[in-house]
């Protein structure tokens, strides 16, 4: 057993484990601790100097079926290296910031069996160098997420929120499985492994790829709530309850990016530079209609989706851009971006879990003169998620937008990307504005109701340690980004040259 | 041991279960069904022992009898199903019971009994002679011997009215289907002078045969056999069956005789699909039936309350996908390429697990919970876990949840349409399996979500036998093991 | 011996006999009668295989028993068929009284 | 000690006090604050040190960004422009801790204020020091929290917490142009580090890109050195307290701005178009905010806006063809006398028991002398006494319009010039002079030593900063040739102290009533009916639009359709035999005609 199959297997063990009677935050705690070992050490291990596209390290491979050639085989390249570590991180942190065993209203197996599934789903679909798994792991969350969240969310409206992320995703998934079949009859059928369909990967015909990358495009573009296939999402990660909502949004949502990364871009370059201008638009809806759209929410969650939903825009540009730095930028936002709403969903549990509400008109403010702690976690968290120099927000945001003028150095005239990374930048002044709000409303201002909110105790050490985790690493990358670059560069630079042509 | 002496085997031990229950005055017939479990899991034990036909074997049943690979494959579902299906007749028997005991008080409780337990055996003799036919005359003869069975089986609670309109509709339908199939026989027959689907092959191939009078044979056939299947316009047996019928009779129904009526098909249609003369008509003709037996079979489901009934609908709405890998069936096999027969091979092995698996659990509740509503459902996941989560697997599975062995099937069938070009059927089937998402997670929602309402909230949990627990557990690691690794039931089919 | 009839008059003949049986199964009430229709779709059908046999002549003018034992088969089946087919119709009666098929609709939708 | 350890340190020290502050004496806020100001005291003596450098100095960079050709690091450039800024910062710097110790003895929060200080000078630091402009955007953001920071250090005041906002957002606003204009400057000459930049910057042949990248660039400056039409949050940040009012909102990181833009006055001077526009906007500035100034009440907001409108000198400056080194003279003087007058106030209003209206103060001359004299000084300083290192740097500018013949910006800074005088002497009188029109005023009494220090010692620069300019040597030196420049501002002089002490002597309440100046000519409200156009209007309408037309389209219409389909297609199943023999029966006649014909 490799450390990668090891780190994809051993929350579903957990999940067993748990099943059978063991008792569900230790063990859970345990297989998140494990594997945020078993990341580290890879990341160790990790050789700096990938040569050649598609290679990956520690490869494993079962052979499931000879014709077509299908296998459980797993492997890092630079990009999963880094979505790997992300994983585990938020895994670690979501399971921590969940309730204890005795505060959970309910079957508290399910509540961490649920966890961990995320995140063994995710985790398999980073890792996997077949595109069956890739597909296949990815789907383990949806039905752990319909459950969490019907039984667990909070409103009034969980069940139907419940029942939209998952038929939302669930044909959104279906869209992708069609698009991925499709690349796959186009590469002959015979083999499932990324390595062979790499290998012939460059042959197919224009018209085939313009139309299997459009399909990727809505099928991933779903998953990932591109503008307009976002509805989902807000309401989704509002009412989760917190560890789904971290690992949803900050994990589980990436895979469409990667899958655009990792699959559709490299096999299909010339489908990708047919709808770059159509991906502009939408990606542009995001960050323009719904970040003012993110503006007008009067609650703390309903705003953090919506934010969440709006910066993958900023990922999509990276995207978009198809350059080495564009590329680096995307990826490396996709872990800052991942971190830090997680870091926003669990503190906004915590708020929550003491207030009753996330409304926040109700909310009245002052809260940090009662909670400290929280409210400078959250004040980290918040610029964080605006970018700030010193976490790895920024760091990504500034390659994106490099990335987006990159491939006019020479020509000199600026073009939709270019426009489009203009009209982008203007993102980060609106979501200042809604994050900047929300902290100055929640947490700044003279207390309200000193009355009722006489009780209200300050983040416990508990509450405190999964927040500090994920600022650490922000901060870690934030400062150096090269921490995770140079794992980056190798596979990056060889998808960039790819679409070259 | 030649693969036909399966069948002798087969036909005897029910026959020996009837004499058994007639003279030897058993005081609990469920004896009955152990033993034909028993014998049943020896003879899926002796499968894998045949000896293939030697070659210069003439004995005259190789002349309508065929022991490929995907015919023992078929006899593999139709024994399994069986067993299961009398495993769950003994959990159901006191609604046969109460619905077959005799009017005069002195009378054995269990005196309608027997024959419950040892009708399954003969309908499994039939499914696994229908599984080798390769002949019309074979076919036809094993087709009905099976219906018939099923006549008696689906109307079996006699005192119940459910029952017995289930036994009515699912009878007039029948033989009326039963007549368009003879009639188409009696055309295919006719116009290609033989009755050995290799000779009627070789002749429509020829193209001597009118193609006219060979696509109205086709459509005959096509008529009776989309019955059996459950295909749209032929599937407004299967609500009202299904739900009146006992509940094993139910899984019965919808895993053997489904598997049986595919094999059948599969056999027939690669006869017409060998003709270029036919070929693209056929092809049209299955993609317009599976288009519409997808959308009618999903769909229609949505709106469905009562859990018996929609699985109904499921069972349509799998048979759309089934036909859709027919309706894509590739003219020429590319090397790594799955052919429509695997395909549809492997979507029926997954199939049983989970139509299995759901109604292992639909029957419990029945008998305990007295009610077949999906609001009987409700607090399940808290009052009785077991049951529960073996029902969220068999619900995904059904779903095509990624991971599960019922994802791999419709994996295999998209390929086979995308492959195609088939578009449109890919569009419908996206659709339909969106809606099975719908459909099959409204029960897990029952489950998990609600809080029991009436009398289940107050309701213990259901006590379950070593027999099920021990069925369920074998399907549901089965279920997984398919998901990860399909080989397990392709290597089978060969 | 040669009565000028050709196997299109047997055709056309078992074909009306089809479609009258189809008629009957889709138009009448009663359900006894409704089963006789169906019975006499096999005899369609029966008809057409006796008509082939006799008209596919094989290389030395005898007819192509093929067909004619299928026919045995079918009508042996059919006979097999109205056993159970009457005995849960008869059953039905007891139940419900009724012999009249629209009054069987207890499951729906 | 070698360049690179003293170049770092100088950097990295704040860093390190803000660290610990905010991760370990968070809880004694004694010893927070003497870790901070030690740790500025230190970076002033090595400021010192750095004195000795050569003009082309460079500390060896750390990498930050690699990937292949495109690199960013941060290197610090350690010119004499970054000499003798760093002297300004950390020498005010050092002044304004001091005075914080006295002035912040007994806040609550004087831990968390400390940190924010220290973590102020390391970005400060971080924008001086940078050599590109990657590093420099980097600092520029910093800066703008600890500014968010400082500003709201009374978060659980409203005023305090909306001040800190509109700061940060507005400079976010400023901020965005400067990233477009980094960007495209960029793509003009390859590269972001001002070196090579300046040697790249003769070949660019797209003039019109040119002038948006400099504007854009600009931009940047517009938003942190609160020039119009972003000028409106400075005055709003004074609710800070008055230590950070004087060191970042009056002398270090406003003139941000003017920094960046004297680091890439090559820049600057390769677009004509948009120096031309740089230099009128500096002017405009200077005017408005002048003329807003002579109608505010609170001491702070009054200095506020004298800063914003010699901000514009400023920035007027850096669009003057040669005007650059004067704009970073007047930086310099200005930096001194303009802490001055911000401490200064800070101890009338610690005095007044933070009292900031200037009309129930009165009568202080004689309860507070020391803070009156410096107060004095300052006030000379800044409204060009001949003499007083004010004089020298205004001079300076205006000149450098006139040889410009840019006869419309110099007409503009003509005229603040005759302002200046008269706003500043109604502070003055009002609040000085006469008699203590309130108990708060009345019971005033001189601030302890630790106060009142700074306050001299930054008296004294006020005076003689222009006679030691030191690395700046270059920019800008005394030297007074009479010219109408000269006769003008002199005139401006005379003319505006007379005004002043004319209206308002013996005054007790306001005499002159300008409305439009008092409410600094709309702006704000037409702000803020822009951004509640924005953030409400067309928000609303968005969520509204998203709420319902797209979720509906993209979320229930499907799911109605399949569901009324589901619906529709269950009636089809009527139960009832005959039917289901029908539909069999039309389904066999339909399949069969289809497959047959």
């Amino acid at each position: 057993m490799t450390l990668v199959e090891f780190i994809v297997f051993a929350p579903l063990l957990a999940v067993l484990a748990i099943l059978f009677g063991s008792p569900a935050r230790a063990t859970a705690i345990v297989a998140a601790v494990a594997n945020l070992a078993a990341a580290g050490l890879m990341t160790l291990r990790f050789p700096v100097e990938v040569e050649s596209k598609g290679q990956v390290i520690f490869a494993s491979s079962r052979n499931l079926l000879a014709s077509p050639n299908l296998n459980l085989a797993f492997g890092l390249d630079g990009i999963s290296l880094v979505l790997v570590i992300l994983t585990v991180l938020v895994t670690l942190a979501a399971v921590w910031a969940s309730p204890a065993e005795g505060r959970i209203k309910g079957n508290v197996k399910l509540y961490y069996s649920s966890s961990l599934l995320i995140a063994s789903g995710a985790l398999g679909a980073f890792c996997a160098t077949d595109l069956f798994f890739f597909y296949a792991f990815h789907e383990l969350a949806l039905i752990p997420t319909f459950l969490m969240i019907g039984i667990f969310g909070s409103g009034e409206n969980r069940k139907r929120t419940a029942w939209t992320i998952t038929i939302f995703l669930g044909v959104g998934s279906l869209i992708l499985l069609a698009g991925l079949i499709a690349l796959l009859v186009e590469t002959g059928g015979k083999s499932f492994a990324f390595a062979d369909l790499y290998a012939v990967g460059d042959k197919i015909p224009a018209d085939a790829q313009k139309n299997i990358y459009l399909i990727l495009l809505i099928g991933f573009g779903i998953l990932v709530s591109l503008f307009p296939f976002h509805s989902w999402a807000p309401p989704a990660y509002a009412q989760a309850p917190t560890p789904v909502a971290m690992l949803h949004a900050g994990v589980l949502k990436k895979f469409g990016l990667y899958g655009l990364i990792r699959v559709a871009m490299p096999l299909l370059p010339e489908g990708a530079a047919h709808w770059q201008t159509l991906l502009l638009v939408l990606l542009l809806g995001n960050i323009l209609i719904l970040g003012l759209v993110t503006i007008a929410q009067r609650r703390l969650d309903t705003l953090l989706g919506y934010s969440s939903v709006m910066h993958m825009g900023y990922v999509f540009l990276g995207i978009a851009s198809g350059n080495t730095i564009g590329l680096h930028g995307a990826v490396l936002l996709m872990f800052a971006h991942g971190i830090s709403i997680a870091l926003l969903f669990a503190l906004a549990g915590a708020v929550r879990e003491r207030m009753g509400t996330l409304d926040m008109d109700e909310l009245g403010g002052g809260l940090a003169k009662k909670a400290p702690a929280l409210g400078l976690l959250f004040g980290f968290a918040a610029f964080a998620s605006i970018g700030l120099p010193g976490f790895a927000n920024f760091a990504a945001e500034v390659m994106v937008f490099f990335g987006s003028f990159q491939p006019i150095l020479e020509t000199k005239k600026l073009g939709a990307l270019q426009w489009a990374g203009i009209l982008s930048l203007w993102g980060v002044v609106i979501s200042a504005v809604y994050m900047l709000r929300a902290y100055r409303k929640i947490f700044k201002g003279p207390l309200t109701d000193k009355d009722a909110k006489a009780g209200i105790a300050d983040l416990t050490l508990t509450e405190r340690a999964p927040a500090l985790l994920l600022i650490v690493a922000l901060m870690a990358v934030g400062f150096v980004p090269g921490l995770l670059l140079k794992y980056l560069t190798p596979t990056l630079e060889a998808i960039a040259m790819s679409l070259k042509g | 041991m030649p693969a036909y002496a399966l069948e002798i085997i087969v036909f005897s031990l029910g026959l020996v279960l009837l004499l058994v229950d007639a003279f030897a005055k058993l005081e609990d017939k469920r004896s009955l069904a152990w033993l034909g479990m028993l014998g049943l899991v020896v003879v899926f034990g002796l499968l894998f022992k045949v000896e293939p036909r030697a070659a210069d074997d003439a004995n005259v049943f190789w002349r309508f009898y065929s022991d490929s690979r995907m015919s023992l494959f078929f006899k593999g579902i139709a024994i399994l199903s069986t067993i299961l299906v009398l495993a769950m007749a003994i959990d159901y028997r006191g609604l046969i019971e109460k619905f077959t005991a005799p009017a005069e008080k002195k009378a054995h409780p269990q005196a309608g009994l027997g024959e419950f337990f040892a009708l399954p055996v003969f309908a499994c003799a039939g499914l696994m002679c229908m599984a080798s036919a390769t002949n019309l005359v074979s076919i036809f003869v094993s087709l009905e011997a099976v219906t018939i069975t099923f006549y008696v089986m689906v109307a079996y609670m006699r005192r119940n009215v459910g029952s017995l309109e289930a036994g009515v509709k699912y009878l007039i339908l029948g033989a009326l289907s039963t007549g368009f199939l003879v009639y188409g026989f009696a055309w295919l027959y006719g116009i290609t002078g033989s009755m050995d689907l290799a000779e009627i092959g070789a002749a429509l191939k020829s193209g001597d045969v009118s193609p006219t009078a060979a696509l109205f044979a086709f459509s005959l056939i096509l008529v009776a056999l989309g019955f059996k299947v459950g295909a749209v316009p032929f599937q407004m047996w299967i609500p009202d069956v299904y739900q009146g019928a006992p509940t094993p009779i139910t899984a019965f129904l919808s895993v053997g005789s489904k598997a049986a009526g595919f094999i059948v098909l599969l056999r027939l249609s690669a006869v017409f699909l060998g003709s270029e003369a036919v070929a693209g008509q056929v092809a049209m003709a299955f993609a317009v039936v599976a288009g519409l037996t997808l959308i009618v079979g999903n769909l229609t489901a949505i709106p469905q309350s009562n859990f018996k009934r929609l699985l109904a609908y499921s069972s349509i709405a799998h048979a759309g996908f089934l036909l859709t890998a027919l309706a894509a069936a590739p003219r020429k096999l590319e090397a790594g390429q799955l052919s429509s027969a695997t395909v549809v091979a492997f979507y029926l092995g997954a199939y049983l697990l989970m139509t299995l698996l759901a109604f292992l659990v639909v029957g419990l509740v029945r008998v305990h919970r007295d009610s077949e509503e999906i609001e009987a459902y409700r607090g399940l996941g808290k009052s009785s876990p077991f049951l529960a989560l073996a029902l969220l697997i068999a619900m995904a599975s059904l779903a095509g949840v990624p991971l599960t062995a019922g994802f791999f099937g419709k994996f295999f069938v998209f390929q086979l349409a995308i492959q195609g070009g088939h578009w449109w059927l890919v569009t419908l089937a996206a659709i339909g399996a969106g809606a099975g998402f719908y459909y099959y997670l409204k029960v897990v929602a029952a489950m998990y979500w609600d809080d029991p309402t009436g009398a289940a909230a107050k309701a213990a949990a259901i006590p379950v036998s070593a027999l099920t627990r021990a069925a369920v557990v074998t399907l549901i690691v089965l279920i997984v093991i398919a998901g990860f690794a399909p080989r397990m039931i392709l290597g089978l089919i060969g | 011996m040669d009565t000028g009839l050709t196997l299109n008059h047997f055709l056309a003949v078992s074909g009306i006999l089809f479609a009258i049986g189809l008629a009957g199964v889709l138009i009448r009430r009663n359900i006894i009668v409704i089963f006789m229709c169906l019975e006499l779709m096999l005899s369609a059908a029966n008809l057409t295989l006796v008509a082939f046999s006799r008209f596919n002549t094989g290389a030395n003018g005898a007819p192509d028993y093929h067909g004619q034992v299928l026919l045995f088969f079918i009508i042996t089946v059919a006979a097999a068929e109205v056993a159970v087919g009457l005995a849960i119709i008869v059953a039905l009666f007891r139940a419900r009284e009724t012999t009249d098929v629209t009054q069987i609709a207890s499951m729906k939708n | 000690m070698d360049v690179n350890t003293i170049a770092w340190l100088i950097l990295l020290l704040p860093l390190a006090s803000a660290a610990v502050i905010l991760l370990g004496t968070k809880k004694s806020a004694g010893i927070s604050a003497l870790i901070s100001t030690g740790s500025v005291i230190a970076t002033l003596v090595l400021s010192f040190l750095l004195l000795a450098q050569p003009d082309t100095a460079a500390a060896k960079p750390l990498q930050w960004l690699s990937l292949g050709d495109f690199e960013v690091t941060i290197g610090l450039k350690l010119d004499s422009l970054a000499q003798g800024m760093m002297i300004i910062v950390t020498g005010i710097g050092t002044l304004v801790h001091v005075f914080s110790l006295g002035y912040m003895h007994d806040d609550a929060g004087k831990a968390r204020f400390f940190a924010g200080l220290s973590q102020f000078m390391f970005s400060m630091t971080g924008i001086v020091l940078a050599d590109n402009f990657a590093m420099m955007f980097i600092f520029w953001e910093l800066v703008g929290v600890s500014s968010y920071i400082l500003i709201g250090h009374w978060y659980d005041k409203d005023s305090a917490a909306d001040a800190a906002k509109k700061a940060f957002l507005v400079n976010r606003i400023g901020d965005f142009g400067f990233m477009i204009g980094i960007l495209l400057v960029w793509v003009l000459t390859g590269s972001i580090y001002f070196d090579e930049i300046a040697k790249a910057i003769g070949g660019v042949q797209n003039a019109n890109l040119l002038n948006a990248a400099v504007l854009l660039v600009f931009c940047g400056a517009v938003g942190k050195s609160a020039q119009l039409p972003l000028h409106v949050w400075l005055p709003d940040a004074m609710e800070g307290p008055t230590p950070v009012s004087a060191l970042i909102h009056a002398a270090t990181m406003v003139a941000a701005g003017v920094y960046m833009l004297a680091r890439v006055s090559f820049l600057v001077g390769a677009a004509e178009m948009a120096a031309d526009t740089i230099a009128i906007i500096g002017g405009a500035t200077a005017l408005l905010a002048a003329l807003m100034a002579t109608q505010q009440n609170d001491i702070k907001r009054v200095l506020a806006y004298s800063t914003l409108s010699q901000l514009g000198y400023m920035i007027m400056a850096q669009g003057l063809h040669d005007g650059s080194d004067a704009g970073m003279f007047h930086l310099y003087t200005h930096a001194w006398f303009k802490a001055l007058l911000f401490l200064g106030s800070g101890a009338v209003i610690f005095a007044c028991h933070h009292e900031q209206d200037i009309w129930k103060m009165g009568g202080l001359r004689q309860k507070m002398p020391i803070t009156f004299w410096t107060f004095l000084i300052g006030t000379a300083a800044l409204i060009a006494v001949p003499g007083t290192s004010g004089f020298w740097s205004k001079e300076a500018i205006l000149e450098a319009a006139w040889h410009d013949h840019n006869y419309l910006v110099w007409g503009l800074g003509i005229a603040v010039a005759f302002l200046t005088p008269f706003y500043m002497t109604r502070l003055f009188v009002v609040a000085f002079l006469g008699k203590p029109r309130t108990k708060d005023a009345d019971h005033a009494h001189e601030v302890s030593p630790i106060m009142w220090v700074p306050l001299a010692i930054l008296a004294v620069m006020a005076v003689i900063s222009a006679y030691i300019t030191g690395p700046l040597e270059a920019k800008g030196h005394v030297a007074f040739h009479m010219s109408l420049t000269a006769i003008l501002s002199l005139a401006g002089l005379v003319v505006g102290v007379l005004a002043g002490w004319k209206l308002y002597a013996g005054c007790d309440r306001d005499p002159v009533n300008i409305k439009l100046f008092a409410n600094k000519f709309y702006l704000d409200e037409l702000y803020l009916g822009i951004v509640r156009l924005f953030q409400d209007f067309v928000g609303m309408t968005f969520d509204a639009v998203d709420r319902y037309l797209i979720e509906p389209i993209t979320v229930r219409l499907p799911a109605l359709a399949a569901m009324s389909s589901g619906y529709v297609l269950r009636l089809l199943q009527v139960g009832n035999l005959q039917a289901y023999g029908f539909l069999f029966g039309l389904g066999a006649v339909v399949l069969i005609w289809l497959i047959v014909f």
